[in-house]
């Protein structure tokens, strides 16, 4: 079952980059979609079958994959905007970045004092990355929903982490988290509107009045 | 002889010797001029003839200028009690009696200042203006003598000072004395408005120090000036005749009569320097004070360094 | 009987309930009467338990439990904290009685409830901060003291140069009450609890940076140069009676602490009393250099005051060198002087405060040089002044001389005492405090003689009235102070022993007697002498001048036919070659115009002396951080993918950090 | 009653949402935050036992915190009575529905042992602000708002891969994996020192976010500066407190694990960064709230450095926590009063507030001593006391490092807020007509009198709970 495990991880990190290197708003959601649903299935893989596991992947799936897409998509066609426009940093640098990123967490996942049951499997090194592209995403995208996206990678960077302990975490916590997470969506899609209807635009370069 | 009768000559000489210096000072400069000069004893003449005139008083003044020549006059006698003569203490010595003496010739200066300037004048507020400024820079100069002699004697008191002022001390530390009398000489110069600070005799309104403050004054108040003015130098004189003049026979009579005999060889220097030198421009003047201060201070420092 | 530490705390209290009449009664000219009565009867019970603690030279303390996880609180009344207790209550007493008349509240009615809160407070604090003997008291009250004052004088804040005065006052009291937690902190370190330690109990050997502190905390209070800066703005922009308490009682308050700190320690170095006794001769000489350059009569004051605090941490200087050194006639003198200078300013200083303010409520102004002539127009304001103006200088017969030959006497006692110092400290200071003395009496001369004597210079000035009798009574109390101790100071002088004999335990056995070193009833006998030479030769002066003709005419003017008002010697002229030959510290400003042609048009010429440190030195400091601070700045530049970007850097090196701090 | 105490809050939100006038929407707050404050001073002189198998234990840090932001909320209800009277042409639902949830998270935060719904209750709190930052509708206070969600979510993210690593950490000693408080300090001894380390480090930068340790602090300026001043007054009392209290519980673990040099360095060096920052800011900072700001950063950053040097410093730092939140209250209320009557929170656009509104300049003016420190308010107390513990410990550097951040900002508060404060009002300047009212300027007059009244006499119990919360922070011999 790991190996399917790996298998999924690894698109992870394919999605990962594909995100990296588009400029189109819409297929960045989508991938972000893809890789929580991927994410979702994984703890059902993992672990034996039990209803706390099953309560999760359902829920990852359609909070992840589901609803919150669902709130981007609609976000993104009130503004009315296709492409990310001149992010701070270009496309190529900021794959290569990615590629040096991806290369870096397997190093440093090799370091890391891991459980034995966990030291052959990539969800250290994939965590770390998603992480890494998640952030990477956040400092170089102007349009407020790359943002969102590079918010949610980063999220699931966190998560695929979070699946090495899944049977630590209560159900209530998880469910918090997950919550917590579509309502801070659903708060930043509200947000994005109102900064396009203020701002007619949502390039978040333009929000820079309040200094010092 | 009892202590009562050297309080006596203490005070007679005190209050009848002080004009006498004024008048061998002017004959010594006759002298030097090639004039025969005034008797010597003219000052008396003056001063009696000034008390008896009348008065005449700015419209501007007030109660100060009149009080100005008389805080002065009880100032300097005051301080003429603190002030040894002769081989003899003061009537009134005490430990830090050169501090209050120092400070009751500060008193009158206020005096004579704040009087000045009670005229409105602009010429006797410029003199005001010169006499308050010179003799602070003064200040600091007597002080480092203080200090030396106090180091040197070990006492706190004017007459501990300067009655134990053997010649010996002059083997001992006569660099350093040197230095400072030479200072002390220049302060007593100074204070008392004599060439090369001051002069005198002088009508130029514009360059003048202390005669300049005293223009308005008249009769008795002018009297009072003149007088307060000789007494200033008599003892002023006495600090430095102490020093300078450093022989103590034991005998009182003979003692009494050293010290009058010096005070009328210091008047006699005084006229010699009046007449030999030029007056100094009035921008040097602090100058010149400073570097008494300077002088005074590198004594003390020689002294400092010399005693363990 | 009464205890000394029941009556100073019922003077306190009373002295607090001194704001409250204005706030609560409608008829606001009796509310003042009232608070002034209380200031007043304040002031008798303040009085009377400090009197009485002098006399009996014993120390009293009270327990207070308060609700505070310090420990609890302790009051106590020692004869140290009574001869500061003395001016607190007669200089705010005489204040209250003044403002009747100088800060009406029937003519100031927005203004006067606050002010009057506010010196409440101001004085109520003070005598708690002398009386408190717990760290977090002490420092409750200095701070309420900082702010009450800061209210009481910025109740004219419509006026820029008060605001900005009041500002500066308020940074560095604030500045210098952060110095005095690191103080109280330390030494709670070394003491080992909040309450403050006995007198000699503590060892001096790890104690310098808590003295480094108290002097930073306590100086710039006090005004030491260079700590100086608030001063001179604050005491010339406040209202007169406000001055007067914040020169002549709170400045004192670091003088206060200052003793208190040194007599905790049992052997201290002797490098402590060298910087005190330095940094009373800096702040003396600085403080009168720069009074000659004013031509505002406050802040001519306010730079006297900063020479006075010189004067005393002079003979506080020699004191602690006596103690380090073991020699207790040096204690004795410096401490005796630096106590009495301390109670003589507070009373010569007020005195001329409020003299000033009933020049400046006459003629509407605080420049000298439109003033003149006032004597005739104000007799008793200008002889009050003039007694002030000799106290000041430190000239017999008045209190002023008896406290500065006190240090003297110490200075040079120190340097006949051959054996133990070959160092110079002594023997320079002696000439400096001398020139101090000499540069005071120009000033003063300066200041009364332009001011006061002479024609007036400004229509003002000629219309000046006498100011009534709510204003002169304080004066008259407080001139006759100053007489007092300068007449009779051998009556002051077993109390001072008691002061040195309560802070030096060591002391009091050895029987050292301030008498023994310094002869006050000779200077008494002096000064006695002096006033009747006076009156001899007033006396010979007047019955001849009955005798002779007396005429009155005009001023000699050399000859000059028209001479005008104007053409009278002014401050700035009077003052021109000082500031000259001291231009280097002083940095005074003036505009010199230029006079061309045959038919030059008028001109106006101006000097002015600014306070050089501030703005040579501070200001710049300050603008230069400033300038440096707006590259650091644009940090947050409302870019918000860098701010990400900051997270990012901050786990990398915390990360990075961690692992390096884990391996080593 | 701990259900209570977070249900009555969230009942108070339902109704806030049902009712549907305007007007008398906002009294709902005053009700809710009063019945709050009941149940907490209930809860706190008669502390129940654990519920939910130990998840809900009410402790002395979760009693301090609770009882602050209870206290603050209680004002800033009235407050908002007062303050939504001259607001009437703003819809406040979402305003007094965010306020009533917020304080219901906060009291979950207080109560819960488990980190991983101390986490949900903190990410709840953030995430109910949001809306409320944004209550002006205009383009500043839309980009504030977009500043403090990313932000904010990104450090909160942060905390969550910290607990992770922190669970993980139970995994890798192979012990049962759990994040309850109670076994995470009995298993702490044992934990895997890099994963703790990691945790540590990540909740830091996911908590410091939260309370604006810089440089994370950044959201915070543009957060507090646009925000209504209750809004603010609540983040900087009662957000902050709420971060603070996560990072004390992850301090708590680190303590029982042992080795914490490295973790008192880090909030010690982060601190003094903090004071730093906030140092150069306030200096010639024209914007008065923004100023606020600042101060928070500062008062944060000195807690870090509280927490950071431990032993004596921690009453002090405790203390602190508590009274930090009443003075941000009485500060950010009165800015909005003065804000509100000038139209203008530029220091070059208001002058002569003593004169226009007596009572908020006065108030004002008092903060201004309260939040520098100055007795004798309580805030002086606890900079005191953890200043003394500094100075006792020799760190003399340290010590000297945080008196002059002291006084630099000092000298830029009163340098911006005085100016503000005496001068002449003028008629160049705007002038809304409002007027000090019992509502508007009541409750920051209170606040200010909880701080004098601490300052002067701290009650037992208080004391106790401080003493008990300090003592769960000790470095255990």
């Amino acid at each position: 079952m790991n190996t399917f495990a790996d298998q999924l991880l690894v698109l992870v990190f394919l999605l990962n980059f594909i995100v990296l290197g588009t400029s189109r708003i819409g297929i960045a959601i989508r991938v972000v979609a893809v890789q929580g649903m991927a994410l979702g299935l994984i703890p059902s893989i993992i672990h034996d079958f039990s209803l706390h596991l099953l309560l999760i992947s359902a829920g990852m799936i359609a909070v992840k994959g589901v609803l919150i897409p669902w709130l981007l998509t609609r976000a993104v066609s009130a503004v009315g905007i296709k492409r990310e426009e001149r992010p701070f940093l270009g496309y190529v640098p900021i794959m290569l970045i990615g590629a040096v990123a991806t290369a870096l967490a397997f190093i440093f996942a090799e370091q890391l004092p891991l459980a034995p049951q966990h030291k052959e499997l990539l969800f250290v090194p994939a965590a770390i990355a998603t992480l890494m592209t998640g952030l990477l995403i956040l400092v170089s995208r102007k349009k407020a929903i790359s943002q969102v996206t590079g918010y949610l990678i980063l999220e699931n960077g966190i998560f695929i982490f979070g699946l090495l302990l899944t049977e630590a975490m209560p159900v209530m916590v998880e469910a918090g988290a997950l919550l917590d997470l579509l309502v801070g969506i659903f708060v930043m899609g509200i947000i994005i509107n109102q900064i396009s209807q203020e701002f007619s635009s949502i390039d978040t370069s333009r929000l820079s009045s309040l200094k010092e | 002889m009892p202590v009562f009768v050297n309080t006596l000559v203490h005070l007679l000489l005190t209050l009848l010797f002080p004009p006498l210096l004024i008048g061998v000072i002017n004959r010594t400069k006759a002298f030097f001029a090639g004039r025969t000069g005034a008797p010597l004893l003219q000052p008396y003449y003056d001063m009696i003839r000034l008390w008896r005139k009348g008065s005449v008083f700015s419209r501007t003044t007030t109660w100060v200028f009149q009080a100005g020549p008389l805080v002065t006059l009880a100032a300097t006698l005051a301080a003429a009690l603190l002030m040894p003569l002769g081989n003899h203490p003061s009537p009134l010595a005490f430990n830090g009696d050169m501090i209050l003496f120092a400070y009751l010739f500060g008193l009158g200066r206020f005096f004579t200042v704040a009087a000045a300037l009670d005229t409105g004048s602009s010429f006797e507020g410029m003199g005001g203006a010169r006499e308050a400024t010179f003799s602070c820079l003064a200040e600091p100069a007597l002080f480092f003598a203080l200090v030396v002699l106090a180091r040197i004697s070990s006492s706190l008191s004017l007459s501990g000072m300067l009655n134990n002022f053997p010649l010996t001390v002059w083997f001992g530390f006569g660099a350093a004395l040197l230095l400072m009398v030479g200072a002390l000489f220049i302060i007593l110069l100074a204070e008392n408005c004599r060439i090369p600070f001051d002069d005198p005799n002088t009508h130029l309104e514009l360059t003048m120090i202390h005669e300049v403050m005293v223009l308005d004054h008249s009769g008795p108040g002018l009297a009072a000036v003149l007088y307060g003015a000789s007494l200033k130098l008599f003892l002023l004189g006495a600090l430095f005749v102490h020093i300078t003049v450093p022989f103590r026979s034991g005998n009182v009579i003979l003692d009494w009569l050293a010290f009058a005999g010096s005070m009328v060889l210091l008047a006699v220097v005084i006229g010699t320097v009046e007449s030999t030198m030029a007056r100094l421009k009035l921008t040097r003047v602090p100058q010149l004070l400073i570097s008494a201060s300077i002088l005074s201070a590198f004594a003390m420092l020689l002294v400092l360094r010399q005693t363990p | 009987m009464i205890s000394p530490i029941l009556l100073t705390v019922t003077g306190i209290i009373l002295a607090l309930t001194a704001g409250i009449p204005l706030l609560v009664l409608t008829d606001q000219a009796k509310a003042q009467k009232i608070s002034a009565v209380l200031h007043t009867l304040a002031a008798m019970a303040g009085i009377c338990g400090a009197l009485l603690s002098l006399a009996g030279g014993s120390r009293e303390s009270w327990q207070i439990d308060w609700g505070l996880p310090f420990g609890p609180a302790e009051i106590a009344v020692d004869p140290l904290s009574a001869l500061f207790l003395l001016p607190i209550f007669i200089v705010s007493a005489c204040c209250a009685v003044y403002a009747l008349s100088y800060w009406p509240a029937a003519e100031n009615p927005e203004s006067a409830s606050r002010l009057t809160l506010s010196f409440a407070i101001l004085t109520a604090s003070l005598g708690i901060i002398v009386i408190a003997r717990h760290a977090i008291l002490f420092l409750a009250a200095w701070e309420i003291m900082a702010v009450a004052c800061y209210f009481a004088m910025t109740v004219d804040s419509r006026k820029k140069e008060v605001r900005e005065a009041g500002i500066l006052y308020l940074v560095t009291a604030h500045i210098g009450a952060l110095a005095l937690f690191a103080y109280f902190a330390l030494l709670k370190g070394e003491a080992g609890s909040y309450l403050f330690p006995p007198a000699g109990s503590l060892s001096a050997s790890a104690a310098t940076a808590i003295f480094l502190f108290a002097l930073i905390g306590f100086g710039m209070k006090a005004g030491v140069v260079p700590l100086h800066i608030w001063l001179p703005s604050a005491h010339a922009n406040a209202p007169s009676h406000v001055s007067a308490i914040m020169s002549g009682v709170l400045i004192k308050m670091g003088i206060y602490g200052l003793i208190r700190t040194v007599s905790f320690f049992a052997a201290i170095p002797f490098w402590w009393g060298v910087l005190v006794l330095a940094a009373g001769v800096i702040s003396g000489l600085i403080g009168v250099i720069f009074a000659i350059g004013q031509h505002d009569i406050k802040r001519l004051l306010a730079y006297h005051s900063i020479e006075n605090i010189g004067i005393i941490a002079m003979g506080t200087g020699v004191a602690l060198m006596g103690t380090s050194a073991g020699i207790p006639s040096l204690v004795m003198l410096g401490m005796a002087g630096a106590l009495l200078h301390t109670l003589n300013h507070a009373t010569f200083k007020p005195l001329l405060f409020l003299c000033a303010g009933s020049v400046i409520h006459s003629c509407g102004t605080r420049e000298i040089d439109r003033m003149g002539g006032l004597l005739k127009k104000m007799p008793l304001t200008g002889a009050l002044f003039l007694t002030g103006a000799v106290a000041i200088c430190g000239l017999p017969p008045l209190n002023g001389f008896v406290s500065e030959w006190l240090i003297y006497l110490g200075l040079f006692r120190g340097i006949i005492d051959a054996d133990t110092f070959n160092d110079p400290y002594f023997a320079l200071a002696a000439p400096a405090l001398a020139l101090i003395g000499g540069l005071a009496v120009a000033c003063f001369v300066k200041v009364f003689g332009i001011a006061f004597l002479g024609e007036p210079r400004d229509e003002r000035a000629r219309d000046a009235h006498e100011a009534g009798p709510a204003m002169i009574a304080p004066m008259v109390v407080l001139a006759g102070i100053c007489a007092l101790i300068g007449l009779l100071p051998q009556a002051v002088a077993p109390l001072l022993e008691r002061i040195v004999f309560s802070l030096y335990p060591g002391m009091a056995a050895s029987g050292i007697k301030l008498a023994a070193h310094a002869s006050l009833g000779m200077v008494s006998i002096v000064a006695l002498l002096l006033l009747f030479l006076l009156a001899g030769t007033a006396l010979l002066y007047r019955s001849r001048l009955a005798k002779g003709p007396v005429t009155a005419a005009e001023t000699w003017g050399c000859g000059y036919q028209a001479p005008t008002q104007r053409m009278q010697y002014t401050a700035s002229s009077f003052a021109a070659t000082l500031v000259g030959l001291f231009s280097g510290v002083l940095r005074p400003h003036t505009r010199t115009p230029q006079i061309q042609g045959h038919f030059p048009k008028p001109a106006s010429f101006r000097s002015h002396v600014p306070e050089a440190l501030l703005e040579g030195f501070y200001l710049p400091l300050f603008d230069g951080l400033n300038s440096r601070l707006s590259l650091v700045r644009k940090l947050q530049h409302g870019k918000l993918h860098l701010y990400i970007l900051y997270i990012v850097i901050t786990l990398l090196t915390l990360l990075v950090w961690s692992h390096f701090r884990v391996r080593s | 009653m701990i259900a209570l105490l977070i249900s009555i809050p969230l009942l108070g939100a339902l109704v806030a949402w049902l009712i549907p006038d305007n007007r008398r929407r906002p009294v709902i707050l005053p009700l809710t935050g009063g019945a709050h404050l009941l149940l907490t001073l209930a809860l706190l002189a008669d502390t129940p036992p654990p519920a939910l198998g130990g998840w809900i234990v009410l402790d002395p840090i979760g009693k301090l915190v609770l009882l602050g932001a209870s206290i603050l909320f209680f004002f800033c209800a009235l407050y908002s009575v007062g303050y939504l009277a001259y607001r009437k042409e703003r819809s406040n639902r979402v305003l007094c529905m965010g306020l009533s949830l917020c304080l219901g998270a906060i009291s979950l935060a207080c109560v819960s042992q488990h980190l991983g719904l101390l986490w949900v209750a903190i990410e709840s709190t953030t995430l109910a602000m949001a809306p409320l930052i944004y209550f002006n509708r205009n383009a500043r206070s839309i980009e504030a708002t977009w500043k403090y969600m990313l932000i904010c979510s990104i450090g909160i993210a942060m905390a969550l891969l910290g607990l992770y690593f922190l669970a993980y950490a139970t995994v890798v000693a192979r012990q049962e994996p759990t994040l309850l408080l109670a076994p995470l300090l009995t298993a702490a001894p044992v934990l895997s020192p890099a994963w703790l380390n990691g945790a540590f480090i990540f909740l830091l930068v996911g908590f410091g976010t939260k309370i604006g340790l810089a440089p994370l602090h950044t959201w915070k300026p543009d957060a507090y500066g646009e925000a209504p001043g209750l809004v603010g007054a609540l983040l900087a009392g009662g957000l902050v407190n709420c971060g603070f209290l996560g990072i004390c519980r992850i301090y708590q673990v680190c303590l029982a694990a042992g080795n914490t040099l490295f973790f008192r360095d880090a909030l010690t060096a982060m601190g003094l960064l903090s004071m730093l920052f906030a140092a150069f800011f306030v200096l010639r900072q024209a914007d008065f709230k923004r100023l606020l700001a600042y101060s928070s950063v500062e008062h944060v950053g000195f807690m870090a450095i509280g927490l950071g040097l431990g032993k004596g410093a921690l009453y002090g730092t405790l203390f602190h926590l508590l009274n930090n939140g009443l003075t941000k209250g009485v500060l950010f209320l009165t800015a909005a009063n003065i804000h509100r009557s000038y139209n203008s929170k530029r220091a070059e656009r208001v002058r002569g507030v003593m004169d226009r509104l007596p009572w908020s300049g006065w108030i004002f003016m008092a903060a201004l001593f309260a939040v520098t420190g100055s007795p004798p308010f309580a805030t002086f107390l606890s900079e005191f006391m953890v200043l003394s513990s500094i100075f006792t410990e020799g760190r003399m550097v340290a010590g000297v490092s945080v008196l002059l951040l002291f006084a630099v900002i000092f000298t830029g508060m009163a340098l911006t807020m005085l100016p503000i404060l005496t001068g002449r009002d003028g008629k160049d300047l705007d002038n809304s007509g409002y007027r000090d009212g019992l509502l508007t300027a009541g409750p920051p007059f209170m606040l200010l009198l909880i701080t004098l009244l601490l300052g002067v006499w701290m009650p037992a119990p208080l004391q106790e709970i401080i003493g008990a919360a300090a003592a769960m922070l000790e470095i255990k011999p």
